[in-house]
């Protein structure tokens, strides 16, 4: 029973970890790869919960996770077709303000 | 007739219409301006049917799948989703309609049936009575809004679309991340049913820190509204103005909805008072960005962020004094979307007349585009909330409520920022009549691109006149109509 | 008994740990390929944990789409980007630290810490049991026309939801061509072994798709996962460098892309007007109905799936600016 | 009498929709335009004479429209309202003739006459707004009309000079805005009543009241151009001479000084203000600035410029008038609302033909003009006549009454103030005066144009020689049923004292 907290709070660290890292790291790429993170931490809590409901396990929890990791995967593909535009007209595929920071 | 129009599930009929046009224009490309404008008119037809609907029967609500919450999803459309969905007619058939002046035929195939989904994802929304519904509504929203930025595929539009993603899918998983933790706390997905059991309780705090600060940043409150200005200024201009006018209101939307409904266990306004804070924050830092800004388009998209603040200022209004003050904040978003749309179409006809969107360099445009300018300036008029417009409309009533409840600093924030706003409002015009030091050639602006601009900008002005029968509508369901958690 | 139950716990610890270490490494490290192949892992360790929270429908989802197809999406991005960016083909440590002031870097890092903290207390404060909707689910599930708990809610419960999703889906697809412009696939490296291992792998893959369909009824499988693995196959055949069809201008591919939403929105628009309330089966038919919903359904997704990567490898057109 | 009820509203409509039909006219259809001017102008004539009329034999005029919940936008026509009205549509008759000659070569005429019906109908709706908020949306459209008249040549002076137009009214508008919120959130009305409605007000309300007072004159201040609120003023003397005319004398001046009438009188009520203790302070402020602006009137060597200065000091007399607190000196200070009126827009009309037809703009230029234009410069002298408060122009009227009215409440300290401001007149008066008819004219004018028969064309003359004729009749004739004293006083009796 305390492995399903164990695996939410998994997933808690997730989503926090992947914001550290969607704040903080300037390359694309990277800040996608953390959305991504973030999104399984979310996932992981909703699905790890839904197993308090024994003896039968709580499903819409996990049909809603089916529609995320869908959403997910939209959103992943939007974004690296978007990157790779930018990194066309900008090499180094960051957004402006982190290269200002650089020069 | 009458009788069998009245059974007639308008609002099902708003989801399913631009759902299905974005369909067809998809897999008929040629065909996707006809189609949309088709399904545009009947949008704002089927609005029509439903408003009427409301005013007949009160509240409607649909089961669908006919599986009841909490199984099932519910629709729901009381006076507010009317508001927004209207809002959303009026100002999508105008877009509509500008927007086959503005976009050259081959690009037909790549913004129509985005900006049906977007449409479509509006629609649900407003019509949504269960929170992971609204997450997915909002994620079709979101992303639809982020393709329709990237269009012009410019560098800074590709830039600014990309920050607007990534600020987008944050919001949106904060926002999952807190309906996940109500969900396992009290069971349910659907907002009525959560409203009845949500409690004063940790992880209730806890998902209204996520929800707020999810829908806060996709409505780009202050200090989160870094995406909005470049993503709103690089986007092509009637893309401007449905962002402006209608994405930002949608987050919001859903944050007043769950307020009134989850979140009205707080017993102190702790929160309130800080959104309150940030508000009249977006309210002074918009409006001076806006006046230091030299192209008209940025100028325009940090009018959005001040505006976007006064809808704040509303939260500690309402914690003390009660949620009729909503009426006033709904009033404003009406009114800004509908002046926020024409001024973002009066750009795209200042772009398109001169090439370029420098203020300074207008060059006599009030003689050359006079439709567009008296556009900019009626619109200036309902945003400066200077009467008679609905945007002063709500200004009154915003102001009446702080100076009755002695709340002298958002009263003070208020009156600054509408003059910051004639500021900004009056430099453009100021500009507008002068020559430029470089005078140019003018490029003609198809009329129906003036006249849609000219058409929204009167439209903000006639809110003015309509306060009264408006409220009514508004009124249907008593949303806003009960007293406030500390009486 | 208990030794079973500690070896799980320990290997639940580990899972875990590892999820988290491997997250931290996928997202701190200056290698950009190193990234994208430990989220590759991630995501199939992510799989594993949904078999051992008892959500295989969730591990099937994850393997083929989260770890599969966005790890290809992923790594197809990256070549693309290393012909773009010629820091990223030395060979060098390839990413810039990140270049906040320190004193930024250590205020991020103290508000994830107590964002955490306060995420965790709030979890930790839930009741350690609850039924959530599983009774509902559980009691409702015999007029669903579907015996799988999971493929109820999907597409009978809660298939209002899934209209909409796969409008997202429809949209992303839209999005990435409107973005990327719409020629074809692009030159692709083949090797021959690959090849064929592609050739013997399709046919398999498509089957398995098949399968997982129609089990979708009663067991883990269904339209998401039927699609995803579609996808993937097509994925494989374009990369072994078959010429599938034209995506841009086939309208075959359109209709294939279309299939599923609008089956969705015809058959809302039938129960509307039959039923009174869109996406309400009557109890005899809904498991016809749901099975040609996730049929096209499939299809559609299997589509988009492999549009999405073929559409993300293509090179961008660059658009001219309308009006700006 | 159902349809008394819609005159107002018509007046109102009787320019706005000439206006709104204007702006799509194009610059060739200047015989349309020219129609609908003259047709609203004259429309709206008739039917505030049929109004003055009706008060007269007490009855009611008043247009009802929903405006929020529990507010109204309303429109009535009572005496106070029609004595402003009458005054601002019959100058606009005839300040739209001027215009039709004055600017006939010039381009944009259509956005001119477009903004300039707005204007008027602004100005109408200020005087017949029957409570704060109606006056309030009158008085914010009356800025946002006049900013493009202002502009319209489109010069960069032309732009700075509206900017700083605007710096100052929409700071006012705000100004006035949060006193009329406040009030409202006070007692929950707005609408103006005969002898104010606040004396009922809770003792503990007095010192917020006080504040409100300060924020609504001070809101109004900025239009009637008090000190320190009237930098624009000069400023704005760049914008065309019917402008000009407009500004001082009809409209946007005025509806400060009308508003100052209406707060004072109807909404706190004099007695009440005066033992709020908020008059005295208003009637120094008003001295102040006739001292003022007559001093800085006598150093300006551009004539509209002296001209604008002097406005200064005139509509102050209004204010002043009103905020002494007596029954005599409230009939001076609104006679002389009309008075001015008359006055101003003839010299503006007469410094117009002069910078039209010889290209005089400076004082300095102006010796022997009376020769050249003899008609012009007689109508000038009568409105410099009337300024200095000489009998029997319709100045003298106003000042008369304010004096004595000084004297029933012991306020002997005003008849100071004008006596001092009588001498500054004079001085910054007859200089010109006197150049003009005995100085000898120069060989050649600045900028000379030849109109043919006439000293100038007839569009430029007719107008001053009217309006002149009416200060003096304003004077001669001011025992006389329906002059502006004697409608003074009814207004007097109806609204402001308890007989």
């Amino acid at each position: 029973m305390s492995m399903l907290f164990f695996y939410a709070l998994i997933g808690v660290g997730l989503f926090t970890l992947g914001l550290l890292a969607l704040v903080v790291q300037p390359h694309l790429l990277q800040k996608i790869l953390a959305l991504n993170v973030m999104g399984s931490g979310v996932f992981l809590l909703l699905v790890a919960l839904g197993g308090r409901s024994q003896p039968v396990v709580d499903v819409v929890p996990q049909a809603m996770v089916i529609t995320g990791i869908v959403v997910a995967v939209s959103a992943t593909a939007m974004a690296l077709t978007l990157m790779l535009n930018l990194s066309r007209s900008s090499p180094g595929a960051q957004l402006p303000e982190d290269q200002s920071a650089d020069s | 007739m009458g009788a069998q129009l009245i059974q007639v599930d308008w609002a099902v009929v708003l989801i399913m219409l631009p759902l299905s046009a974005a369909m067809l224009g998809f897999l008929l490309p040629g065909m996707a301006r006809n189609i949309g404008l088709l399904a545009a008119l009947l949008i704002l037809f089927t609005v029509v049917g439903l408003g009427w609907q409301l005013t007949q029967t009160g509240v409607y609500s649909h089961v669908a799948g006919g599986w009841l919450a909490p199984l099932g999803i519910q629709l729901h459309a009381d006076g507010f989703s009317l508001l927004m969905l209207a809002t959303s007619a009026i100002v999508g058939v105008a877009v509509s309609i500008y927007s086959t002046g503005y976009f050259k035929a081959a690009d037909d195939q790549r913004f129509w049936p985005t900006w049906l989904l977007l449409w479509a994802a509006l629609n649900a929304l407003f019509l949504a009575a269960d929170v992971f519904n609204l997450y997915v509504t909002l994620e079709l929203l979101g992303l639809s809004a982020v393709t329709l930025a990237s269009l012009t595929g410019s560098k800074d539009s590709v830039s600014a679309a990309m920050r607007y993603l990534l600020s987008t899918l944050l919001g949106s998983l904060a926002f999952l991340l807190g309906i996940g933790l109500l969900y396992h706390q009290y069971g349910s997905v659907d907002i009525a049913i959560l409203s009845e059991r949500v409690n004063d309780s940790t992880v209730s705090w806890a998902a209204l820190g996520l929800i707020t600060a999810g829908l806060a940043l996709k409505t780009a409150l202050f200090p989160f509204h870094f995406w909005l200005p470049p993503a709103h200024a690089s986007a092509p201009a009637p893309v401007s103005a449905l962002l402006s006018a209608l994405v930002v209101k949608a987050s919001f939307y859903i944050l007043l909805r769950l307020w009134l409904g989850l979140f009205d266990f707080q017993q102190d306004s702790t929160v309130a008072n800080m959104l309150g804070i940030l508000g009249a924050t977006a309210v002074l830092w918009g409006s001076i960005q806006a006046l230091r800004q030299i192209r008209l388009k940025m100028l325009v998209a940090y009018s959005t962020v001040a505006q976007i603040g006064y809808l704040f200022l509303a939260f500690p209004l309402a914690q003390t004094g009660g949620n009729r003050v909503w009426y006033a904040v709904a009033y404003l978003m009406l009114s800004h979307a509908l002046a926020k749309a024409a001024m973002f179409l009066v750009a795209g006809n200042m772009m398109l007349f001169g090439g370029h969107d420098r203020i300074v360099n207008l060059d006599r445009v009030v003689q050359r585009l006079p439709v567009t300018v008296a556009a900019f300036g009626l619109a200036g008029v309902s945003i400066m909330g200077l009467p008679p417009s609905g945007g002063f409309i709500a200004k009154w009533l915003l102001l009446e409520a702080a100076l009755a409840q002695g709340h002298w600093g958002i009263a003070g924030i208020m009156m600054l920022g509408g003059i910051l706003a004639a500021a900004y409002v009056f430099k453009v015009l100021g500009y507008a009549f002068i020559p430029s030091p470089v005078p140019h050639q003018a490029v003609s602006v198809p009329a129906r691109m003036q006249w849609m601009a000219l058409l929204l900008a009167t439209l903000a002005i006639m809110a003015g006149f309509v306060a009264q029968p408006l409220m009514q509508l508004i009124g249907i369901g008593a949303l806003f109509d009960s007293t406030g958690s500390m009486p | 008994m208990e030794a079973v139950g500690l070896w799980q716990s320990a290997f639940d610890l580990m899972l875990g740990f590892s999820l988290f270490g491997l997250a931290w490494r996928m997202l701190f490290c200056a290698d950009l390929f190193k990234s994208i192949v430990l989220f590759i892992t991630f995501g199939l360790l992510m799989a594993i944990a949904w078999v051992r929270l008892e959500a295989p429908d969730v591990a099937l989802a994850e393997a083929t789409i989260g770890a599969g197809l966005t790890g290809a999406l992923l790594m197809s991005a990256f070549a693309k980007l290393r012909t773009l960016d010629n820091s990223l083909k030395s060979g060098q440590p390839l990413l810039p630290r990140p270049r906040l002031h320190v004193i930024n870097f250590w205020i991020a890092l103290l508000f994830t810490v107590l964002l955490t903290g306060g995420l965790a207390y709030a979890v930790l404060s839930l009741p350690s049991h609850s039924p959530g909707l599983s009774d509902a689910v559980m009691s409702q599930l015999d007029s669903s026309g579907v015996t799988h708990p999971v493929t109820a809610v999907l597409l009978n419960f809660r298939g209002y939801d899934t209209l909409l999703e796969m409008a997202v889906l429809l949209l992303s697809i839209q999005s990435v061509w409107s973005m990327a412009g719409m020629s074809d696939a692009g030159e692709v490296h083949t090797s021959p072994v690959l090849n064929v291992l592609i050739q013997l792998l399709s046919p398999v893959l498509i089957l398995v798709s098949a399968y997982l369909l129609w089990v979708g009824a009663h067991a883990p499988g269904g339209a998401f996962q039927a699609g995803s693995i579609l996808g993937a196959a097509g994925v494989l055949l374009v990369l072994s460098g078959r010429p599938l069809f034209n995506l841009k201008k086939s309208w075959l591919i359109r209709l294939m892309l279309v299939a599923g939403p609008a089956a969705f929105i015809a058959l809302a628009t039938l129960t509307l007007i039959n039923e009174g309330q869109l996406l309400k089966y009557p109890v005899a038919n809904a498991a016809n109905y749901i099975l040609l919903l996730e049929t096209l359904a499939t299809v559609s997704i299997g589509t988009t799936l492999l549009a999405l990567f073929v559409g993300s490898q293509t090179e961008a057109v660059q658009q001219d600016q309308s009006h700006q | 009498m159902i349809w008394n009820n819609w005159i107002p509203l018509l007046v109102v409509l009787s320019s706005l929709l000439p206006g709104l039909v204007i702006f799509t006219l194009s610059e060739k259809q200047w015989r349309v335009r020219t129609f609908l001017n003259i047709f609203g102008a004259v429309a709206k004539l008739g039917l505030v004479g049929w109004m003055l009329w009706g008060v007269y034999h007490e009855q009611h005029f008043e247009t009802r429209l929903a405006l929020l919940p529990d507010l109204d936008l309303v429109l009535r026509a009572g005496p106070l309202a029609l004595f402003f009205v009458s005054l601002s549509t019959l100058l606009w008759l005839v300040t739209t003739v001027y215009a039709i000659g004055y600017l006939e070569h010039s381009p944009h005429r259509s956005r001119f006459f477009g903004f300039f019906s707005l204007c008027v109908t602004a100005t109408v709706g200020v005087a017949l707004a029957g409570n704060l908020i109606t006056f309030l949306l009158f008085y914010e459209l009356l800025t946002l009309s006049t900013y493009p008249l202002i502009v319209h040549r489109g010069t960069e002076e032309a732009r700075k000079a509206g900017q700083s137009y605007l710096t100052y009214t929409i700071l006012g508008g705000a100004l006035l805005l949060f006193g009329t919120v406040w009030l409202y959130s006070l007692v929950g009305t707005l609408e103006f009543t005969p002898r104010g409605f606040l004396s009922q007000v809770d003792a503990q309300h007095h010192p917020t009241l006080i504040i409100i007072f300060v924020l609504l004159i001070g809101g109004l201040g900025v239009k009637a151009a008090l000190i320190p609120f009237n930098g624009w003023l000069p400023k704005a003397m760049v914008a065309p001479a019917p402008v000009s005319a407009l500004l001082h004398a009809v409209a946007v001046v005025k509806a400060g000084a009308f508003g100052i009438i209406r707060v004072v009188y109807d909404v706190f009520g004099i007695d009440f203000a005066a033992s709020l203790g908020v008059t005295a302070p208003l009637a120094w402020l008003a001295a102040a600035t006739i001292i003022y602006g007559s001093l800085r009137a006598l150093f300006q060597d551009d004539l509209k410029r002296r001209l604008a200065y002097s406005t200064i000091s005139q509509v102050s007399y209004i204010a002043l008038g009103v905020a002494i607190a007596g029954p005599l000196a409230s009939i001076g200070g609104v006679v002389h609302l009309v008075h001015q009126g008359v006055m101003k827009i003839t010299l503006f009309f007469c410094a117009g033909n002069l910078a039209e037809t010889l290209g005089v703009h400076k004082i300095s230029e102006m010796n022997g003009v009376g020769r050249r234009m003899p008609w012009t410069m007689a109508a000038f002298t009568i409105g410099a006549f009337g300024m200095i408060g000489a009998p029997p122009v319709a100045g003298f009227i106003s000042k008369w009454y304010i004096g004595l009215g000084a004297l029933e409440v012991d306020q002997g300290w005003v008849l100071l103030v004008l006596a001092g401001s009588s001498l500054l007149n004079a001085a910054y008066f007859l200089p010109i005066l006197h150049a003009a008819w005995f100085r000898k004219p120069p060989e050649k004018w600045p900028h000379e144009h030849d109109f043919g028969r006439h000293e100038t064309s007839l569009a430029l003359l007719i107008p001053p020689l009217i309006t002149a004729s009416l200060a003096l009749l304003a004077g001669v004739l001011a025992m006389l049923p329906f002059s502006p004293l004697e409608w003074a006083k009814l207004i007097s009796v109806r609204e402001f004292y308890t007989p």
